[in-house]
């Protein structure tokens, strides 16, 4: 009991913060300071939580569960298992840089600013955290409305536009997958008997193919508008643009793997059967987005777009991963999601430093950094590098592992004459190109030859921007070498999702599908 | 024809003819008579089917009737002279400040 | 009566003089009070002729020759809308027709009982209907304060 | 024979150490004399420590009867039943290459003293060489190909950083990212045939591996060895620069001399070869494999060499003819000599890192001249480096007695008879190119040092021989070029990596064949004499002759350009115009603001509705209450 | 004649019924107008205060005016709740209305709203129809800041004079195929299939709908509320549209709907959510957007007679309530303004997070309730209400419903936008809410939290 306490506490601590921000309103730097001992604890409180966190038990650890809205079988029922445990310290350990980050770029309504960034740091950590499919939906849309606000007041010059289609486009995946749900629980309290929304009940609903195709098509929706799947990932560039640094971080760091964790969590779990009817499709949109995302980061000329679009392509090995029901493509996708939150944050985070100096994001305006400003440019040239995946960074852990799972799954069905998804698989990898190619394009205009910045004579990192940048390329040195202690903590969940999604869920009468995926 | 069932059309027709006055007349008086004409239709039926039934709600809603729609005047009159007082016109089709 | 009370119920729409209008309108209150006493319910008919005919007609014809005098360009009589108006309005007259004789209850048929008088509904209206007797008092003082409230307006808007 | 624990980790972890040291030194004290001596002495110091823990860890293989050396030094990641294991691996292929690696390393390293010594990122070019070293250390010793394959992207990132070094000239860095960027494509069918081979035999251990496909583990994997070692192939044309994916090598000296003689020439470009041997047990099984090997190996060294033919930039010719070179390691290794290929490597380490230090050296001296037609007559003005580069020059054309003559032989001899794919074909287009390089070599070697001067005056004045740190590790090189080839690699490996048996009616040949190779070295010599020692309107004329063929060399077969035209262009095009411009903007965002505008106009549309007038509300409530009762019908 | 039970049951409307007479003896001395308002909370607290004690204490008496009117628990809970609803509307319409008749007229109107729920006869329910209606014409035009103001008040009379004649047609018509007054006699001809039964329920139905303003009936409310003052406005929006739909689940009852009338549930709703949703996107003024915003919401209540018939009652409570808190929440915080039309303009609300940063968090929070989005009460309402379309086996019209609230979601973001990120700093001097209405907005804000923090526990309670 006391254990589950420090979840608690680590989830409600930021309101607590918001509340002392409203209390005190105004005094700028009290706010900041109030901020990030606020995220300081909440990581302190998160490492414990890993350091604590069983690896070897199946279940969920730390758990709260209290009934809420007991009428509808709603309950406040949180807790960690293997799926949230590296996305919850992934979200800590970001809130105290994205504070650090923001330290000199939001001068105006600073104490509001930090009170949107607790919040939001709260609504994505429930998100993550919470075991009961009403309380998940809670914090997942209650996300929006401080990131609505964070990108809409403290954003570039286009703001109002991209914030709104921000909001408007995954409102409206959430606004479908509300339908699915509802839909679900109801059919689950009707066939089961159960009126739960627990994960775990839910698990057990049994449903008709035709059912589960429209509620996974509901959800994937929702899901994969978050993540982003190309077509559905225009509002991303967007918001990424026009979002200050901190906003940026967040979203590419935390954000965008809410849709990822939740296809893991509920989309393909909760419709095993159609999940696997839609696996070859669902890869198809994968591949399509590692490929597109790439292609279009080659012709940006925004720097900041760039790295949106290496998030489409990025978190298409995510899905890649997830869909392959291989562990080894399971926990490279867990992986990648981490890596590449470390990654797009630490980007984010050098593209924003950048922007306080020379305040122009265009990257024809740039070059020959890495003469002018030595130590960003060793900081860059390590964050390019882990985004192309290079080994020794997590971002080879993470995208060998998912493509070695996608082949190690579609090779067999090569054999078996169906060759779809090896074809898939292989131009996955020669993604990883395209990879190398748009990044290093990205480096060489803006650190290499003549010297060319607006604003010089330009200041090197500062102590607090190398701190910053130092911790999350520890991390992602970290992963990058020694992944087996941190894949252990979700090996479980890896093997949960899998025995999930390959077990056919179909009422009892109708249970012969044709087995797609061995 | 039946005797209820006449008067029951002729209520319907009252009625009908007094939406219908609210429809077309732009007098601003007219449309309230137009008004009590529909009241006054229901107010048939009500009496019709009071005396079939041979109870006596229907007759104390008639009653209530009589109340309401004198009451609705009362309060009525006052706003077309306010109304007049402001435009001039008792034209109802002038009145569209308020729309969109 | 009853043939009388549609007629002039008809001629109220097409008459341009809002005081012929209001002429035609104590016609056919008159003439339905005419057909409640042919009826039977006799006090109802005396509370038509003395509530409507005497009270708000009476205002309304007031009001009217008050106001006619400023009123008097001729302004149009029907609105824009008369003729799909009208098409409506006969929609409607149908489907009401049709909904009310069709119908399958024997609502119709049957011999009418005995005509209550006075004394009767008085008894029914205090004994089993005296709550809604104090809340229609309720409802006139609500009625008067909300025209007092009103007048007040106006002469506010006037002074 | 020192025994100690984690030897083999030390070897490849101690040039790590020089990295970061330099590295964190080299940005924080940028500059400064006492950092400059502090990298001085890490950056040599490291290698040829390494160098000593090889020869040690040598001796202990040696010891140990040459029973692989296997040191695990912690997992890295266990999934499932799978483990991916990081543990380093000693045996007569990796004790040799290392021994490449840190011993021609380590010259270099010294060389770079000198030659780097005015450089004001002198730091940061030790940190990389050591970061190299690093990987390539990574690479060799590396047990599991995820290891090696770590050291394969590592050393691209060395090779990445040290192309682009001097990054102010964004060409530098472009040459860089192009080296990189091709090698990625190398890689990806590297890493499918990685994963071929997890799939097929559930661990990525190369020893495993190869025991499995020799049948020594019970059952022969059920995939197609040549799939696999077609894709690995792939992989090996990126590093080691054979065709289609030669093109980034010309380019990538860009760097500074002692890079293209490290990485370039000696070390990296040779991981594809590594990696084949390493693999060998594959491709014993792979006649497909093989034979493409072969061909595709020819053919680069016959092209590399017509290119080099006409190069006039004294780095290009060096970078073609190591194409060239490697074309011929590929060409041994197509043929199932897989030992003599690594023969190969080994001479041509010694005197091609002798002749671009040698070069390094002339540039050096002339102050970053590197046209050779503005060169000519530095016999005299520096000896030590003439000398020296005649002795690698001799041993690259392959004069008889000299480290390139008995490797660059064996080549041409298992090309012709080896009975794993041999033919005489392969071994005339082979001994065609010898002959090539013999005459594009002296030719090099008489434009830069002999005849008549033809530097600019300015340029002429300056002209100084090198510091003793870089005319002592020529004159090493030097030597081992000479010698280089008295010890039979080969031999060395036949217990490990057996050499292919000869087809038994060819095998009579062998005299001939030797003979035909040193008169096509002595030929190409006497040409070169012959065109370039006479007066200046003798190749000329030559040139004249065969304009539009020169023209198509000079452009090197417009590869650039096709690759250019065929594949760069058309995918930013598609970019931009395709995915970005009708994709994103007009079909996505169109759809967007088109249903957007859509519900705007509904809006209007039900705001013009809402006329304010009385009367049509009214009308709206009758023809509701129509509608309604209508409605109310449907249910009879 | 009448019992203590009898009085007992009618104790909150009798509060409010000495609240008037006290507040007219006070119009008559004229005593001071701020006395006026105190006692008219005091009546309105009373009352709800009587209501939800006996609620609480589960005070059920048998038939205490048989046929005419009865109360449960349940009925005494939804009117507590919905006058407790009323004491932010007298707090705000302090700094509009400066005499006593607001207080009387708002008092009679409530006296209305409290016969609806308990109503057993068409005779109370018509009553309270027209006394829930009736005081507000007068309301409409009593602040008559502007001529628009008459004219919406004259357009409200009108059709809701049309309204009662319709409801009476249908009342009449049943009353002649059933020969009761009794509103049960409504559930029992629900399903059956004689067209004159028929025609009376679709005709009450009709009458429903065009006093809750739901399309095609919908025309009159952008027109009267953009007229009205704000309290007005927010009076009509939230108690009058929440009476009238606990008249209709009075009407309705507990039976399951089928037939004809529940096609007309499924299809006018539908359209309202979308009309109102989009109507509402181009509007500038604040009070015509609530206006279209509200028939939106008129439409979501009605789809919450879908569900099983014995949650309904439950069910619209806790979305009027939930409706109605946020509502008022924002209209208190309404900036001041000396015109009334650019108070209620929606450029009246540009940078107001500069100027009056509270205002701006509340109306933010209000609108993103209304928009139905989590955590606010909005989407449990909400919630609750689809779930029991789902249950109910609609799930076709309950997935172009929710669509439907999505295009909602656009304008009330615009609102934020407004107040938020507009970079508009010229500010008009003075333009904060009043204090009294600020406070109006502290009690909305309190019941927000409550309603998001403790739903269950609130559902449980209607």
């Amino acid at each position: 009991m006391g254990e589950s306490l420090v979840l608690n506490l680590l989830l409600w601590l930021p309101v607590v913060g918001t509340v002392l921000l409203l209390v005190i309103r105004g005094n700028a730097s009290l706010a900041r300071v109030i901020t990030l001992g606020v995220m300081m604890l909440q990581l302190i409180m998160a490492v414990w939580l890993y350091a604590r966190f069983d690896a070897g038990v199946t279940g969920l650890q730390f758990a709260t569960s209290l009934p809420w809205i007991p009428q509808w079988g709603v309950s406040y029922l949180i807790g960690l298992d293997g799926f949230n445990i590296l996305l919850v310290a992934l979200t800590a350990f970001l809130g105290p840089l994205v504070v650090l980050g923001a330290h000199r770029s939001i001068e105006k309504d600073v104490t509001l600013f930090h009170a949107m960034v607790l919040l939001l740091q709260f609504a994505m950590m429930g998100a993550f955290v919470a075991q009961d499919l009403f309380l998940f939906y809670l914090f997942w849309e209650a996300m929006l409305i401080p990131m609505f606000l964070i990108i809409g007041i403290w954003g570039g010059s286009r703001r109002i536009y991209a914030t709104v289609k921000f909001f408007l486009y995954t409102a409206f995946g959430s606004i479908l997958m509300l339908a699915a749900l509802i839909y679900l629980v109801q059919s689950l309290a009707q066939t089961g008997g159960i009126t739960s929304f627990a994960f775990a009940d839910l698990y057990r609903a049994r449903l008709p193919l035709p059912a589960q195709t429209i509620l996974l098509g509901a959800f994937a929706l929702s899901f994969a508008i978050k993540v982003p799947m190309v077509p559905l990932h225009t509002w991303l560039p967007d918001a990424h643009v026009e979002a200050p640094t901190a906003g940026s971080v967040i979203l590419a760091g935390v954000l965008l793997k809410m849709g990822t964790y939740g296809f893991m969590k509920l989309g393909f779990p909760l419709f095993p059967d159609a999940a696997r009817l839609f696996t070859p499709a669902l890869m198809t949109l994968a591949v399509i987005s590692i490929v597109y995302g790439a292609c279009l980061a080659l012709v940006q000329t925004d720097i900041k777009k760039i790295i949106a679009y290496s998030s489409i392509s990025h978190l298409g090995y995510v899905m890649l991963g997830l869909l392959s029901l291989e562990l080894v493509g399971i926990q490279g996708a867990i992986i990648q999601m981490v890596s590449h939150g470390l990654v797009a944050a630490g980007l984010f985070l050098l593209v924003g430093m950048i922007y306080e100096r020379c305040h122009t994001r265009e990257l024809s305006d740039y070059g020959g950094l890495a003469r002018l400003l030595p130590v960003f440019s060793v900081f860059f040239m390590i964050f390019t590098l882990a985004s192309v995946g290079l080994p020794t960074t997590s971002g080879f852990t993470g995208e060998f592992l998912a493509l070695l799972g996608a082949f190690t799954a579609a090779w067999p069905l090569h054999v078996a004459g169906q060759s779809y998804p090896l074809i898939l698989s292989i131009v996955a990898v020669l993604g990883v190109i395209l990879g190398a190619l748009y990044m290093l394009r990205f480096a060489l205009t803006f650190l290499f030859g003549a010297v060319n910045a607006p604003h010089q004579p330009l200041s090197d990192l500062s102590l607090r921007e190398r701190g910053i940048l130092g911790a999350l390329v520890i991390v992602i040195f970290a992963l990058g070498l020694f992944p087996d202690s941190v894949m252990a903590k979700t090996e479980n969940a890896a093997r949960a999702y899998r025995g999930l999604v390959t077990t056919s869920r179909l009422p009892e009468q109708l249970n012969s599908g044709p087995e797609l995926v061995p | 024809m039946d005797r209820v069932q006449f008067l029951l059309g002729l209520s319907i027709a009252l009625f009908s003819l007094g939406l219908l006055g609210l429809v077309i007349r732009r007098n601003a008086l007219v449309m309230l008579m137009c008004m009590e004409l529909m009241l006054n239709g229901v107010n048939l039926s009500l009496v019709t089917f009071s005396q079939r039934h041979a109870d006596a709600g229907g007759a104390v809603l008639v009653f209530l009737v009589f109340i309401v729609a004198t009451a609705e005047i009362a309060l009525a009159i006052p706003i077309v002279l306010l109304l007049v007082k402001h435009t001039r016109s008792m034209d109802i089709g002038r009145y569209t400040d308020l729309k969109g | 009566m009853g043939l009388l009370a549609l007629v002039s119920a008809a001629l109220m729409l097409f008459l341009r003089q809002p005081m012929r209008v209001a002429l035609a309108l104590i016609t056919t209150m008159i003439a339905l009070g005419g057909i409640y006493g042919l009826l039977g319910v006799h006090f109802i008919a005396a509370f038509q002729v003395l509530i409507y005919v005497g009270a708000v007609m009476v205002f309304i014809v007031y009001v009217i020759m008050l106001l006619e005098l400023r009123d008097a360009e001729g302004s149009r009589r029907f609105s824009s809308w008369r003729i799909p108006g009208l098409v409506v309005f006969g929609l409607l007259v149908t489907v009401f027709g049709v909904s009310v004789w069709r119908n399958g209850t024997g609502a119709f048929t049957g011999g009418s009982a005995a005509p209550f008088s006075l004394t009767q509904f008085s008894a029914e209206f205090l004994s089993r209907y005296w709550l809604v007797f104090e809340l229609t008092s309720v409802f006139l003082v609500a009625a008067i304060v909300a025209a007092l409230a009103v007048i007040k307006v106006s002469r506010r808007v006037d002074g | 024979m020192i025994s100690m624990p984690h030897a083999l980790a030390a070897i490849v972890l101690l040039p790590l150490v020089g990295f970061l040291v330099n590295g964190v030194f080299a940005t924080a004290l940028g500059g400064r004399r006492f950092s400059n001596r502090l990298a001085s002495i890490i950056g040599c110091g490291i290698p040829i420590a390494a160098f000593a823990l090889t020869v040690n860890a040598l001796l202990t293989l040696q010891a140990g009867n040459y029973t692989p050396l296997i040191e695990p030094l912690y997992r890295w990641a266990t999934i499932g039943d799978s483990t991916f294991e990081i543990a380093f691996y000693f045996d007569r292929l990796s004790a040799i290459m290392t021994l490449v690696v840190t011993g021609v390393g380590s010259v270099i390293h010294l060389y770079s003293t000198g030659y780097m010594h005015d450089d004001k990122s002198y730091g940061r070019f030790f940190a990389y060489l050591n970061l190299f070293l690093f990987f390539m250390l990574l690479l060799v010793l590396g047990r599991s190909m995820l290891v090696l394959f770590v050291g394969w992207e590592g050393v691209g990132l060395a090779s990445y950083l040290l192309i682009g070094f001097w990054f102010d000239d964004l060409a530098n860095a472009g040459a860089g990212k192009k080296a990189f960027v091709t090698n990625r494509i190398g890689d990806a069918g590297f890493l499918l045939g990685m994963f071929l081979l997890y799939r097929a035999c559930g661990t990525l251990d190369m020893d495993t591996i190869n025991a499995a496909f020799m049948g020594s583990a019970g059952s022969v994997p059920v995939v197609s060895a040549s799939l696999v070692g077609l894709l690995l192939f792939i992989g090996a044309t990126g590093k080691s620069a054979q065709i289609p994916l030669f093109v980034w090598l010309p380019d990538a000296m860009a760097g500074p001399t002692p890079v293209s003689a490290l990485i370039h020439a000696a070390t990296m470009v040779t991981a594809g070869v590594y990696l084949v041997v390493r693999m060998s047990g594959v491709y014993m099984h792979a006649p497909d494999a093989s034979q493409v090997m072969a061909i595709t190996g020819v053919a680069t060294a016959f092209f590399a060499a017509t290119i080099a033919l006409v190069q006039t930039d004294i780095k290009k010719v060096l970078a073609y003819s190591t194409v060239s070179q490697l074309g011929f390691m590929f060409l041994a290794l197509g043929v199932g000599a897989y030992g003599v290929a690594i023969f190969h490597v080994v001479t041509h380490a010694f005197f091609k890192a002798c002749l671009f230090l040698g070069a390094g050296s002339v540039i050096h001296a002339l102050g970053g001249e590197q046209d050779i037609r503005k060169m000519g007559g530095l016999r005299t003005r520096i000896p030590i480096t003439f000398w020296t580069f005649v002795i690698a020059t001799a041993a690259i054309a392959g004069i008889p007695g000299l480290a390139g003559f008995f490797s660059k032989d064996e080549i041409l001899w298992y090309a012709f008879a080896s009975s794993r794919g041999g033919s005489p074909w392969l071994w005339g287009v082979a001994a065609l190119t010898a002959l090539m390089t013999a005459f594009y070599m002296f030719r090099l070697l008489w434009l830069t040092f002999l005849g008549p001067s033809r530097m600019e005056p300015a340029v002429e004045k300056h002209v100084h021989e090198s510091p003793f740190s870089m005319t002592g590790v020529l004159l090493l090189l030097a030597v081992l070029s000479a010698v280089g080839g008295y010890f039979s690699i080969p031999h060395f490996l036949e217990s490990q990596v057996p050499l292919p048996s000869i087809v038994v009616e060819r095998e009579h040949y062998e005299r001939t064949l030797l003979i035909v190779s040193v008169v096509l070295a002595f030929a190409g010599l006497a040409l070169a004499a012959v065109m370039f020692g006479g007066p200046a309107a003798r190749p000329e004329r030559v040139r004249q002759a065969v304009l539009p063929l020169r023209r198509l060399l000079s452009a090197k077969y417009h590869v650039d350009e096709l690759y250019d035209r065929l594949l760069a262009r058309p995918l930013v095009w598609v970019s931009e115009h395709v995915l970005l411009r009708v994709g994103d903007r007009v079909v996505l965002d169109g759809i967007l603001h088109g249903v957007a505008s859509l519900a705007t106009r509904a809006a209007g549309l039900f705001g013009r509705v809402q006329t304010g007038s009385l009367h049509l509300y009214s009308l709206f409530v009758m023809a509701g209450i129509v509608g309604a009762l209508v409605w109310s019908w449907r249910h009879g | 004649m009448p019992s203590p039970d009898a009085l007992i049951a009618m104790m909150p409307e009798h509060f409010l019924l000495v609240g008037i007479i006290v507040l007219i003896l006070l119009e008559v001395v004229s005593l001071s107008a701020r006395a006026a308002l105190w006692v008219a909370i005091l009546a309105v607290s009373a009352a709800a205060g009587a209501a939800i004690f006996l609620a609480q204490a589960g005070f059920a008496p048998s038939a205490p005016f048989p046929g005419l009117l009865s109360v449960t628990p349940a009925i005494f809970m939804a009117k507590g709740a919905l006058l407790a609803l009323a004491v932010p509307v007298l707090l705000m319409s302090r700094s509009e209305f400066k005499d006593g008749e607001f207080s009387i007229l708002l008092l009679s109107s409530l006296y209305g709203l409290c016969l609806l729920p308990s109503s057993d006869s068409f005779l109370v329910m018509f009553i309270g129809l027209e006394l829930l209606s009736v005081p507000v014409y007068a309301l409409v035009l009593l602040a008559f800041r502007r001529p628009q103001s008459a004219e919406a008040a004259f357009k409200y009379l009108v059709l809701s004079g049309a309204a009662s004649a319709t409801f009476l047609m249908g009342v009449s018509l049943l009353y002649g195929a059933t020969g009761s007054m009794n509103v049960e006699t409504f559930a029992q001809v629900l399903s059956a299939s004689d067209m004159m039964s028929r025609a009376a329920t679709v005709l009450i139905v009709v009458a429903l709908f065009l006093k809750a303003a739901i399309v095609p009936f919908h025309a009159w409310a952008p027109d009267a509320y953009e007229g009205a003052s704000v309290p007005v406005t927010a009076y009509m929006a939230t108690l009058i549209k929440g009476a009238v739909l606990l008249a209709a689940v009075r009407v309705f009852g507990v039976v399951n709907v089928s037939g004809p009338v529940a096609d007309l549930l499924l299809v006018l709703p539908l359209v309202s959510i979308v009309w109102g949703n989009l109507a509402a996107i181009r509007q500038n003024s604040f009070r015509r957007m609530i206006a279209y915003s509200s028939i939106a919401h008129a439409g979501y209540l009605f789809y919450a007679f879908l569900g099983a018939g014995d949650s309904r009652q439950s069910a619209v409570v806790f979305y009027v309530v939930a409706y109605s808190v946020v509502n008022l929440l924002a209209f208190a915080l309404v900036p001041e303004n000396t015109r009334d039309d650019e108070r209620d303009s929606l450029d009246n609300f540009r940078g107001l997070y500069r100027r009056d940063p509270l205002a701006a968090g509340l109306i933010g929070i209000a609108m993103l309730s209304l928009a139905g989005l989590p955590p606010f009460p909005g989407f449990v309402a909400k919630f609750l209400v689809f779930r029991n379309v789902f249950a109910a086996g609609h799930t076709t019209y309950a997935v172009l419903g929710l669509i439907g609230s999505y295009i909602g979601i656009y304008f009330y973001l615009r609102v934020l936008v407004l107040m938020f990120m507009s970079a508009d700093d010229a500010e008009p001097a003075g333009s904060r809410a009043s204090s009294l209405a600020r406070m109006a907005g502290v009690l909305c804000i309190g019941a927000t939290a409550l309603l998001a923090i403790m739903p269950g526990w609130v559902i449980a309670r209607f």
